[in-house]
């Protein structure tokens, strides 16, 4: 690592990806901000507090509750010749625009023989974990990644927090970017010069070689968590960070499972139907071989979310389960 | 006590208990007894007490997530709201929903609704069942001025004056969407003249005036029992943050101590003591009344016990036999 | 087989429909169609023509273009005690009321703490194969397989389209049937006394031993001509159709796969994030041991579809892929 | 030739050009040459070729799954136009979108949407590109009445009037959404009325007649160009069934013959008649020549290639380098 990479700074989730927003708008200026409460309320999360301010209004434009509207004036902008970074505000509201995401962003390149581009990046909040309830914590990050078109992006540390934007803005796709919500106040070690980081790949958060686990945003502390907890007990796990939902990185996967031979997956989606789903088929289909025991997921519970803690807790991917998962999977006969 | 002025008192009362309660659970919530989302309806308590009042008890209520107003001026149980703020099995969700998810069917108490806008298309239905099995019912569709701004609006209006359902659709226009005001979410703020291009009846009221409220609430109601819907604008204001969480960079103090001096508490009591309706002992009764049923039902909500996390996924799917 | 059940008579999907509409309607009064263009128009794919004549305006209630709207009025007159059927005309259109299907219809009874049920029926048409293009050929069943609180019927054959319904509208929860507009023109057998069928489990149209195809609606005619293809050449296959997308009928995946040890799935989804990858993860999950060769997945091209014949034909799943991917299959060492 | 006979005869081809193209269609349909859906414009001529006439080369075009004849209006060439019918590479979309979705950047002609109201966000995106860019454009977005009811409506006029952005939303009102009549889809037929609820200049003009649509357009697009939106609804009618596979249960034929009687094309022919404009030698001319141009359409289409099947994936994602 260089001398400038060394040097680090103790930032927020929140903080990195308002430093991504800043320089995004400084260094385009067809770039701008339009959601709702992105300007004058500072964002639901704070995460552009302070933009208003330093920017103005015509590019940190607060929308009217128009989901479908706003995302959709953002591909006509993204086509019209700028570059904007729409923000739902969260997962749970972008069902009123996704006619606008998968009729329009997404099939514009395809269906007009490959006339129209979209360079539109949609950031959006998601996941679960802060007694939200039901109609306020999903993560269909899943759902997203099942569309052809467009790009999805997870970021699940703070590099990435800090540096998917740019990328995501250099990149003449229309890119999702999920961000969970229950990691913006969370603060760690940024380096001082952090910037553009690729979206291509997935990464090996941590070397193992017993098991693999794969996950994604905002299970990626949980996993980490549990392979420590795991560790401790003499198993050594692979901690695979997906970063790109879609496209997915195949071949990241196949090369972690054909290293550990046993494979547990995590995504805060429901089971049913998650890309963990997907990423056990790619595993099925061509590391079948590779795979000394059954594939594991440590999904969410079939519920809507309910709102008490314990229930919240029960309901999601948590370090135990995790735990117990890959312990079931390493009894399991080679 | 004429029933002039122990409709009055229940009018004050009504407020003050709202107002209680929820000052009681904004301290729980410094003390993590309630989490997720916590919407107070402090300031706007007239709108709820006063539109109550004009309704049956077959009469249907469609809600948003700044419900617990009226929530308990319908008269669901403040144990049992409370205790639904808490999570626990007691309370009228039986925890599951939370601040946000008040439903009570035997009040006809229908949520709770955190999809701004998303409760509108259900009042439709629920008033399309009543129409088609002649029932003279009427729901009662609560929401924000920002939900104006959603096609959920647009396409629910014109399905209710189209097809002529009993609907009063009451937007409760506190002038603010969390932090966007009217005029930059909105090209037309007059809400009626917006409303009125439905074909519907449109009025418009005073919300920090209770009485004037119920008066229009009543009116509105008949209207819609015989003709179909009806859009009432209650003026009203919200005195404190949109939720917990929110810094209230977008209005000046000076904006909010001006609608305070119009607090439809105070502004009320003022009003019957200049009638003779009330004196100090009553309001003290009121106040203290409103005490002792927060207290209980804190101490109910306290002693409510936790779902097991065995049953997390019932209620899943329905548990009836039959449809 | 009974006297009566061995009467048949020709039938199309189209009136076999019609047929289950028509007996819900006469049987039971609560239960009303509502949606765009069912009256009057008679149906886009005339599947209720004739309705409005029988039953009025009120009973078979054209909608205006404003799907969240009516199917969030569908939501509400179900709770206030009718039994709507509301047709939202294809899939493709859904999305446009997705916010009312998975944070109204899917949430109300978990969030209601059992309170509220609603006991609504949408069907839609789904599916691509008539050059529709980009946004009218999705096949968004393996999204509402995701959604706790509903179920998703999917109809592969006359029977299921002529009886699905009842057992719907006899079911207390939101329930989703999704007809495949390819299938309506076609005709076949029915016996004459067709009615109600259970809607819980998956079922084998087809019985071999020497590999699982699975499938369900658009994909099951094709699977089973394949499989006549494959018989052919000496390869019998048992051809599982799901019928019921949610709750997925498990134990019937597991089965045959524990008799064939290879699976290989047929959807019309795209590929990544299909319901195939679902079945895929359960298998790889529950029945790893069971399986003697990597599971294949046939499903659509990663592709908005594209409107010329021969890309259409190319982009989904046909019967000469699923031969193809059998016989890969069977070359795979045991 | 006078300038004003020359545009006459302009307009009257125009319309003739894409009534006969569309006759085309509807044959080559019945040899299967055009496959899926194929919603023709006849009877609606005058509104494309009024309209395309007060549209400068830099303006912008959003338009629906019923958009020949705002392609051909538009100035984008028949061939390219049938051939993208056919599904030929050699077609606007390269083949890859058919009749519902003929898009030419180079003619800013952006689609071709298939999902009614869709259009409509884009056009407020294109025209907010324009306005933050400083660009003096409009963005012309039709759409059919039916899309009215649809959210997407609602939200994107407020947005434009809210945000005074130039788009001129033209409604062709042809009374029908497939078999839904206007009254049955709106609580208010009056369309102008609807739109100006959103604070922005709302007219009228008779669809079936193209110099008063060309006039209305004209005057419309200064006022967008200057002050921002402007809601235009054409009133006109569709002479042929909703797409191919339609009965026609929902009017009656003596309706359709009724307004046959106003068919804007014989109509304004007798008008330039009546005004000494036209003769039969140069209407002869304006048919042949549309003839000429069909057949060289159907030609070019006919001699057209097939996207080779290993091109299946392309252009999902988008080719460029840059974004
Ligand atoms: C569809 C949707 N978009 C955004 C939000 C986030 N949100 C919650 S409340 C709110 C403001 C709503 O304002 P208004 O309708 O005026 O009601 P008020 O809060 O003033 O009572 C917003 C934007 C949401 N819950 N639902
Ligand atoms: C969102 C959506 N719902 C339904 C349809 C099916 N559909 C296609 S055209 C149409 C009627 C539209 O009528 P109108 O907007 O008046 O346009 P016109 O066809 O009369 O030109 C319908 C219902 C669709 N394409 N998109
Ligand atoms: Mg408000
Ligand atoms: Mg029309």
């Amino acid at each position: 690592m260089s001398d400038a990479a060394a040097k680090t700074r103790m930032i927020s989730f929140r903080d990195a990806y308002r430093e991504g927003l800043r320089e995004a708008l400084l260094r385009d200026p067809r770039v701008f901000l339009m959601g709702e409460d992105v300007g004058r309320y500072g964002g639901t999360y704070a995460v552009s507090r302070g933009l208003l301010d330093e920017f103005g209004p015509e590019r940190i434009r607060d929308a009217p509750l128009s989901e479908s509207a706003f995302v959709g004036a953002g591909i006509g902008a993204a086509i019209g010749g700028l570059r904007p970074i729409v923000e739902i505000m969260t997962v749970n509201f972008s069902l009123l625009a996704l006619d606008q995401i998968l009729n329009s962003a997404a099939t514009f390149s395809h269906m007009s023989g490959g006339q129209v581009c979209v360079p539109l990046v949609i950031r959006m909040a998601t996941g679960a974990g802060r007694q939200l309830a039901a109609q306020h914590s999903h993560s269909l990050e899943g759902w997203y990644a099942h569309i052809p078109g467009i790009k999805v992006l997870a970021p699940g540390t703070l590099e990435d927090a800090r540096g998917m934007l740019a990328s995501a803005l250099a990149d003449p796709n229309p890119v999702l970017i999920f961000e969970h919500a229950r990691l913006y106040p969370i603060e760690g070690e940024l380096a001082a010069d952090a910037g553009a980081v690729e979206i291509e790949h997935a990464r090996l958060r941590r070397r193992g070689g017993d098991v693999s686990l794969v996950c994604y945003g905002g299970t990626l502390d949980k996993t980490l968590a549990a392979a420590e907890t795991l560790a401790a007990q003499g198993i050594e796990a692979d901690v695979l960070d997906l970063r790109v939902l879609r496209p997915l990185d195949e071949a990241a996967i196949l090369e972690t499972v054909s290293r550990t031979h046993r494979l547990v997956i995590v995504d805060e989606g429901w089971r049913s139907g998650s890309l963990a789903a997907e990423v056990a088929a790619r595993v099925a289909e061509h590391a079948f071989y590779e795979l000394d025991a059954p594939i594991r997921r440590v999904c969410s519970a079939e519920v809507p979310i309910p709102y008490p803690k314990h229930l919240e807790d029960a309901a999601l991917p948590q370090p135990d389960a995790i735990v117990a998962a890959v312990r079931e999977g390493m009894a399991a006969h080679a | 006590m004429s029933a002039e002025r122990e409709h009055a008192l229940a009018l004050l009362g009504g407020m003050i208990r709202i107002r209680h309660f929820e000052e009681k659970c904004a301290e729980l919530y410094g003390q993590s007894k309630i989490r997720g989302f916590l919407h107070l309806y402090v300031g706007q308590e007239a709108v709820a007490v006063g539109v109550m009042q004009a309704l049956g008890s077959d009469d249907a209520i469609v809600a948003t997530y700044r419900e617990h107003g009226h929530a308990l001026a319908r008269g669901i149980d403040a144990g049992a709201v409370m205790a639904e703020m808490y999570g626990k099995r007691e309370g009228t969700s039986h925890g599951r929903g939370g601040s946000m998810h008040i439903f009570d069917v035997s009040a006809r108490f229908y949520g709770g609704n955190a999809i701004v806008g998303g409760g509108l298309p259900l009042a439709v239905g629920l008033a399309l069942a009543d129409k088609l099995q002649k029932r003279p019912r009427v729901t009662v569709c609560f929401f924000g001025e920002g939900a104006i701004a959603e096609g959920e609006f647009h396409e629910s209006l014109n399905l209710a004056a189209l097809w002529k359902l009993p609907v009063l659709f009451l937007c409760e226009n506190n002038l603010y969407a969390m932090g966007t005001a009217l005029a930059r979410s909105e090209s037309e703020t007059n809400l009626c003249v917006k409303a009125a291009s439905y074909e519907l009846p449109a009025w418009s009221v005073d919300g920090m005036d209770v009485r004037a409220v119920e008066d229009a609430a009543r009116r509105a109601v008949v209207a819609v029992r015989g003709d179909g819907p009806l859009f009432l604008e209650a003026r009203t204001y919200r005195f404190r943050a949109h939720s917990m969480f929110d810094a209230q960079l977008y209005r000046a103090k000076s904006e909010v101590e001006e609608w305070k001096k119009r607090d439809p508490i105070p502004s009320f009591a003022a009003q019957l003591r200049a009638e003779g309706l009330l004196d100090d002992e009553s309001l003290a009764g009121l106040e203290a009344a409103a005490d002792a049923e927060v207290a209980r039902a804190v101490e109910f909500a306290e002693a409510g016990t936790w779902e097991p996390v065995e049953q997390l996924t019932r209620h899943v799917y329905c548990e009836r036999d039959e449809p």
